[in-house]
């Protein structure tokens, strides 16, 4: 077997140094009735070009998102990745290091954490990030814990411009630890009825920007509200790219934000891996779930980084720990730092406004389509469409024309209504072409 | 035909080949191929990008006060500038590909590499979560071809995917067992037993769902205190979490009878799976009893850990726990395979959602490839051979350093205590830190906690015998330079690393978590 | 915002950094993440194969006793055990994705990634030469491009594209022109003239196609002595190989006088193109009177080196020489692209082929997305840039090394010579070894031969200026060193490299090209 | 531009240190009728998204071999790379990096290299090997040019066998040498007349086996017939992979071997980049071509590698050298070496096990089909057949039906008849399913 080292006289060998004649003998603590004699019942190993040519059939079964006129947002996006942050990100040092657990032979990941966590501050404006989460939806999901450690509240208001999945996950979790979830009616500007629903228990509220309609809105009212109430305000970004367009969430009030950082350094990847933004005010850096990298100096004085205020991690603090998360998304955060890296402000300001312009394109083309009302205003990449047949026909049958041209909002949300609803997103991989045939396609498919 | 020392490239005369250093620093530090390096934001390049992008043919006017005025605060590199950056910063991390990485518990094993040419396939690394299904059957075969692995491996009815690593697999067990009570209308049960030797995600999940913990005893060979946990056992007992073969790296002799007492007080059994690599092939967990199992792809099944991540923990459950498996889950029919997605029909027992969209598909591909590359037998040699590349660590270390738990074999790791270093005023630490002088990561540290100055080694089944024996001769030798009053080797170590030994206390006292400009460091 | 070296992450006392490591020379000859490495002959890897393979279900019988019986002396590692290794000695490899690689003539720059993206296409990368022609549209378009791209970047009417490297490139131009004499009937022509300060592959390819080399004199400003080629220029001279920009970095002023003269003499002007990349998208050659000029792919147009190779060598000809390029070429028409493979037709009087097949389609991929990516202005920019860092590191550096040429600017590359070591006992060798320690690539050293111990310094384009002024400041600290009288630092240099100065004396005395068993080695 | 890190302000200031206005200043010494002011007339400078949708169009109108069945050789053959090989090949430190001329920091090149040197000598059976060539035609053309050097003599006799690319390529260069050339006429068992042609003026005889019709020989009463006269025997190898089946032409008395490595680690790429292996008798050593690794030891004692037996080469010896050859193929030998040492012997003869049981498959497949006629008797895992239609029709028609099924032989030598013979090869890649596929679809075209 190529991945296995041992010849099998290194085994008669080993097995002679440890002092036992076979290889059951070393597991002679599995109860006899779990003891298995024979393979279990599934194939025997295959050489590469196998498995190669099994897994190939298997993706040739799917359309690649670069292979046709694409317009699938709702929370991951499909951006372009320069060619060197894939090329980097597999280099062994990266790709096969472990948590930087001992700091002198782990600097590598340990600086990169350290840019990691400067960059998604700075792009947030907040003060402090962590080292990364799974994913946008479970860094909001972690976002209201904390909100309920710091203010000792256990209510939550959602606004209902948050992706479906995201509140989902959320309740999820808080329904075990008696979080009451308060989750506000879907509405392209649901942001508006926010304030309303904030109340002296209210721990934290939650709000997206741009909303999964697309809506972009400034909270900073919200924030007021919030904090006039003793609450946190929670924004979630699906859309990282935004951020190089939209005003920051800590310009606008933000206490946490827990937002989705796949468009940038990632791939679609059918949903995972992604990697997780979490920023927070400085003043709640001992709540974050996480880990932290900071500066210190080695025994020569050399500036270095480690991991540190560990204290609130499960491995020393166990059930008193801020979160249970352990392995994180380490590599994805790399991805991410490289990408930006390469981008900088100036990049990602360029890149934020094609977006925007394309998307504005966009609506402007599928406005024209007999059939089709544009239900979002004012927004960056991604807007909502109203057809008039059934959203998932529609994109079903733009999917046998060759167009995939978003996801019916009433996917995220069966029971939320809305079942003429599209939710389009444009990028800067979509060319006037693609919006051309979009438009074409949609035109026939609504005849 | 074998290999002598003395021809294989080493350095003949160690003492020899370094005491010329010494005598000349360099004159800017550099220190040959070693480069130090700057952060980004130290490199100058506020003003540049590293990308070539057209100008925006329309513009923002639309979002008016909405757009963004002030500066962020993000650096541009050029490509070549960026490429020099990361591979610097690389070249200072220890690595898989570079020696053997003997973290207990983490198993760091080979991630093969057609794995990452797979899952960078355009038709898995390209398609979109939420495309029509009808475009991404294969994606959804695959997921399912890999549920249909994980069940046949642990013979377990049902496997829930989308959690995104082992503490998320945690999550999801928990909240599983959480909706069975639930579902039963039993609410009194609020507390989880978890033995003291548990990985700490164990207790710290179960208080993230709200549970109390209580912990279980240990017997003096290592295994849960049957005694101690029968006693505990009670209508209160939502579940006991116990790893096995656990981090001690014993397989839990009793682990039938612990299951049946759990489920004789009406708790559920949940085992932490971390430490599948040690049976994978050779014991299937459903025949243990077990109700919820999470599985770390990236420990038994390879996928890479990146630095910290990303992983994938995939959740095993038995026929009681399977109705409240979480949203999205794979069903197949004439019309081929579909994501049920919704709390109802099929599924309106589903405890809900543990994140957006499927989970961890990159991993469920590289997952596959790994499990197709070794086939049934390949995995269970890879049983085998872990858990004889460990026994081979234990037998020969077990003269000069003291084995936690000397009688009987071990699983895949070999623990050792600090006993052996009582009187030498060198610690497990210090003892870690020469390992890295000599070419190695050290191995886990004082875990688990039962265990005084712990050091747990899991060298998994891809290393060679010549990379063993390696490894087992430097501590071998760094064993006696303890025994033999050598301190100031251990307690200043390393000295060959990229950095000296790093302030950690200082790191916590005055964090500094992020870059801030040298005038506002100034002003602080 | 600038960035003080304090807190850069160097060490601040480099003096102190140090010292303690000389107290602890490691056990095992560890150096931390510095891994010895044996060769894969001494693994004991004699029976195992890295691969799995199905049993062949046909017998070789019938190959009687064609078949091999004897071993063959192959080991085979596990995956885990190739990686380890290779990725290992990678790590005592410099490389410009490393650092300033300053190597003279050799145009070390920086390899975009795209372009090894770009080329491992499977409609670039997993193509036959000889699939149906129909098939390859698109490869054979790309050549087109190429094609494009170079003859409209020099201003020449023909490309032929198939050498496989500049040496290559050199052997199709002078073939080229051979077989021009040879059609005009001029059998006389047997001598090319070629400046002394020419690279090697010039007369060794013009002894390699059976003429015989006569040398040019050279001005004291580094240039073609005109009067002394143009004494030398007569009936027996087949062609001048000139090198422009020259090898001293110097841009030959009298370039187009030097084509005047050469034609009038009826020989043919050969231009190296080795150092296109100083003058790219300024400068057509086809403007200075060039007949034929190769064109490293591997240089201006970022293919990588490789460590060696391979790169590509395309030939610009004039009118005079297209007519007999090299098959295969590309010709369009209303069907589409075609390759010419054989002498006949339009291609009647080709001189013949250069290599089986089309030549290096990799590096035409790379080439061409490098050139489409910089674009004419981008192109412009690289010239004007690796001109401006050459002339930087000249101005800096003057005062303390003597420049070759101190007059007037240079073009890519800053030639020193040695006369500012004179009487400190340091050589140019020990000097450029010394900057390994430092943490720099050497430059070219001793070439070109009309300069005392020659230091040829190419930076190339792809260097941020705080490169340059590390690198600067480097130098500038060893070159006072040097003048202070610390002979020691330079002549037991390098110190920090993975290996101390090899013994390339004994190397080529008793040359061991090829590793044999200790057995056999004991018998030797 | 994304390549250029050099900012604006960089440039003024570095024009301020030379000393001079503008960077026109430094190209002063460009006659003043060849300066350009304007830009040269093509494109401006692309984005990495805009290169990539340009060129992807270009390949994607490329047939890849991979997605058809596939029987084309002739020189080049479709093997199954491991993954691991393209992934350490594009290590920075090996794909970045020069010749290794300074042995201190390129130990990893080097110890390659030496590797690689003893791989080359233990397969062909030689006893050293150099660094690499470009590929194996001019592999061979340098061969014939060192026998010139070693036997004095001016007369290369060619078998008929020999690949007629790499007998064109050694016949363009020996025409300006004055080597004498004398190609034998091409025949599938063209080896038995090549005896009768050896004479006292022939510095060399250049054999292929397998030839290029596939046919295997043992050559070694060439080699005698040669000794005898005083020539040496090159002997070429255009399939690597067949010395894990075939015995060694070092075992059959060759003097020099060049051949065609591309077989092993390296892709088809449409002809290029390959790497040409170059091995002879230990007594040949100082008049072989390129570059060469030795060992030896640092100022510490420990073992090393440099560059050795310079003097052979261009850059010391300049018009004396051995060959003008100077960049070489080191990459494609790094991918070799690896590809190699994951095999080792066992794999290697496995390979070419499975590669001659496809052949004689396919063989079988397609000798039953009416108006085939199977010409090689003794074979690898190439041989030729005569088709009732000519060669290039039935190519092309197969094409048509998506199989690329050979090379017609008329292709590389239009002069040499044969216009009905098909080359075809059979390697791992090859399914059962592809021969199926092959054979009917042949059966259609000569219907
Ligand atoms: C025994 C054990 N349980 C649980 C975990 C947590 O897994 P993860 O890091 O994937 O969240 C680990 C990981 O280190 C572990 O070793
Ligand atoms: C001036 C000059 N000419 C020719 C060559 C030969 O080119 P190649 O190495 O591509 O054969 C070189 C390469 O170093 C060179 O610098």
């Amino acid at each position: 077997m190529r991945y296995l080292p041992l010849s099998p006289q290194d085994r008669t060998e080993m097995l002679g140094v440890i002092g036992v004649k076979s290889i059951d003998d070393l597991f002679v603590d599995v109860p006899q009735s779990a003891r298995r004699d024979g393979l279990v019942d599934l194939p025997k190993h295959m050489g590469e070009l196998e498995v190669e040519r099994a897994l190939s059939k298997l993706a040739a079964k799917n359309t690649p998102a670069g292979s046709v006129p694409f317009f699938c947002g709702a929370g991951a996006y499909k951006h372009h990745v320069p060619a060197s942050v894939d090329h980097l990100i597999q280099r062994s040092e990266f790709l096969t290091s472990y948590t930087p657990y001992q700091p002198e032979i782990a600097q590598g990941t340990l600086q990169v954490l350290f840019e990691f966590q400067t960059q998604v501050a700075n792009l947030t404006g907040m003060d402090v990030a962590n080292a990364s989460m799974y994913d946008g939806s479970t860094a909001t999901a972690e976002a209201v814990l904390m909100a309920q450690r710091v203010t000792r509240r256990h209510k939550a208001v959602f606004s209902g411009g948050v992706h479906p999945h995201y509140l989902h996950a959320a309740e999820t979790l808080a329904h075990a630890t008696q979080i009451e979830t308060v989750a506000l009616e879907p509405a392209i500007d649901a942001e508006a009825k926010v304030i309303d629903a904030i109340d002296a228990d209210t721990a934290c509220v939650i709000v997206q920007t741009p909303n999964v309609f697309g809506t972009a809105t400034d909270v900073s009212k919200i924030a007021e509200a919030a904090h006039a109430a003793g609450a946190l305000l929670i924004v979630v970004v699906t859309e990282a790219v935004s951020l190089g367009l939209l005003k920051s969430p800590g310009a606008m009030g933000a206490d946490i934000v827990a937002a989705e950082g796949q468009s940038i350094g990632v791939g679609l990847n059918f949903g995972g891996p992604y990697v997780g933004l979490f920023a927070a005010r400085e003043k709640l850096t001992r709540q974050m779930p996480g880990r932290l990298c900071g500066e210190t100096v080695d025994a020569d004085g050399k500036r270095g980084y480690v991991l540190t205020l560990s204290t609130r991690e499960q491995h020393i603090r166990r059930d008193k720990a801020t979160s249970n998360i352990c392995t994180n998304s380490g590599l994805c955060a790399l991805a991410w730092t490289i990408h930006m890296s390469l981008m900088g402000e100036k990049g990602l300001r360029r890149l934020a406004e094609i977006n925007h312009a394309q998307a504005l394109k966009l609506r402007d083309a599928l406005k024209a389509v007999a059939g089709v009302e544009v239900l979002t205003p004012r927004f960056f990449n991604e807007f909502a469409i109203k057809t008039r047949k059934p959203a998932k026909d529609v994109v079903e049958a733009l999917a046998n024309k060759g167009v995939l041209g978003g996801v019916p909002y009433a996917r995220l949300h069966p029971e939320g209504g809305f079942e003429d609803v599209i939710l389009v997103a444009a990028t800067e991989t979509v060319t006037d072409g693609d919006i051309q045939t979009y438009a074409s396609a949609l035109s026939e498919v609504l005849a | 035909m074998t290999t002598t020392m003395a021809n294989v490239g080493r350095p003949t005369r160690p003492e020899a080949a370094s005491e010329n250093n010494e005598l000349h620093a360099t004159l800017t530090g550099g220190r040959g191929l070693l480069q130090d390096e700057a952060l980004i934001f130290e490199l100058n390049a506020w003003d540049k990008t590293g990308l070539d992008l057209p100008e925006a043919d329309r513009d923002a006017s639309d979002l008016g006060d909405l757009v963004r005025k002030e500066p962020i605060g993000l650096p541009g590199l050029s490509e070549p500038e960026a490429l020099r950056h990361y591979v610097r910063l690389s070249q200072k991390n220890h690595a898989i590909d570079l020696a053997l990485y003997p973290l207990g518990s983490c198993t760091m094993k080979h991630n093969p590499r057609l794995n990452e040419k797979m899952a960078r396939l355009p038709g898995f690394g390209d398609v979109h979560p939420l495309q029509p299904q009808s475009t991404v059957q294969g994606a959804i075969e695959l997921m399912d071809q890999l549920a249909h692995w994980l069940k046949t491996l642990t013979g377990m009815p049902a496997v829930a995917l989308s959690p995104k690593a082992g503490a998320h697999g945690e999550l999801c067990g928990l909240l599983a067992i959480h909706a069975a009570h639930d579902a039963k209308g039993d609410a009194a049960r609020r507390v989880v037993l978890v033995p003291t030797s548990a990985h700490g995600t164990n207790p710290a999940t179960a208080a993230f769902v709200g549970y109390s913990v209580r912990e279980i005893a240990q017997t003096p060979d290592g295994r849960v205190d049957l005694k101690d946990m029968e006693a505990k056992l009670g209508p209160d007992i939502a579940a006991i979490m116990v790893t096995n073969p656990n981090t001690c790296g014993l397989f839990e002799r009793d682990v039938i009878e612990i299951a049946r007492l759990a489920h004789a007080a009406g708790a559920y059994f949940y085992c932490d799976g971390a430490n599948f690599n040690a049976i994978v092939g050779r014991v299937r967990p459903g025949d243990l009893g077990v109700d919820a199992m999470h599985i770390n792809l990236h420990k038994t099944f390879s996928t890479p850990h990146g630095g910290g991540g990303p992983g994938a923990g995939p959740v095993v459950l038995s026929q009681a726990l399977a109705p409240y498996a979480p949203v999205p889950w794979v069903v197949h029919d004439k019309d081929g395979f579909h994501l049920v997605e919704e709390e109802r029909d099929v599924a309106e027992k589903s405890f809900g959602r543990m994140c957006a969209f499927q989970g961890q598909m990159g991993m469920y591909v590289r997952a596959l490839s790994y499990m197709m590359s070794h086939g049934s037998d390949g995995l269970r040699q890879v049983a085998e051979d872990a858990v004889l590349n460990a026994n081979y660590i234990k037998a020969r270390l077990k003269d000069l350093m003291t084995p936690a738990f000397p009688d009987g074999p071990c699983m895949h790791e070999a623990l050792f205590d600090d006993r052996w270093l009582e009187g030498t005023e060198v610690t497990t630490l210090d003892f870690a830190k020469a390992m890295i002088d000599e070419g190695f990561h050290p191995m886990t540290m004082y875990f688990p906690l039962v265990v005084h100055g712990a050091m747990l080694i899991e060298p998994t089944e891809t290393e060679s015998k010549q990379e063993l024996d390696r490894f087992v001769e430097a501590l071998r030798a760094l064993a006696k330079a303890a025994k033999a009053g050598d301190v100031e080797r251990f307690k200043g170590a390393p000295y060959h690393a990229p950095l000296r030994r790093l302030d950690e206390t200082r790191a916590a006292r005055q964090p500094k978590l992020k870059w801030t400009a040298p005038m506002a460091q100034a002003a602080e």
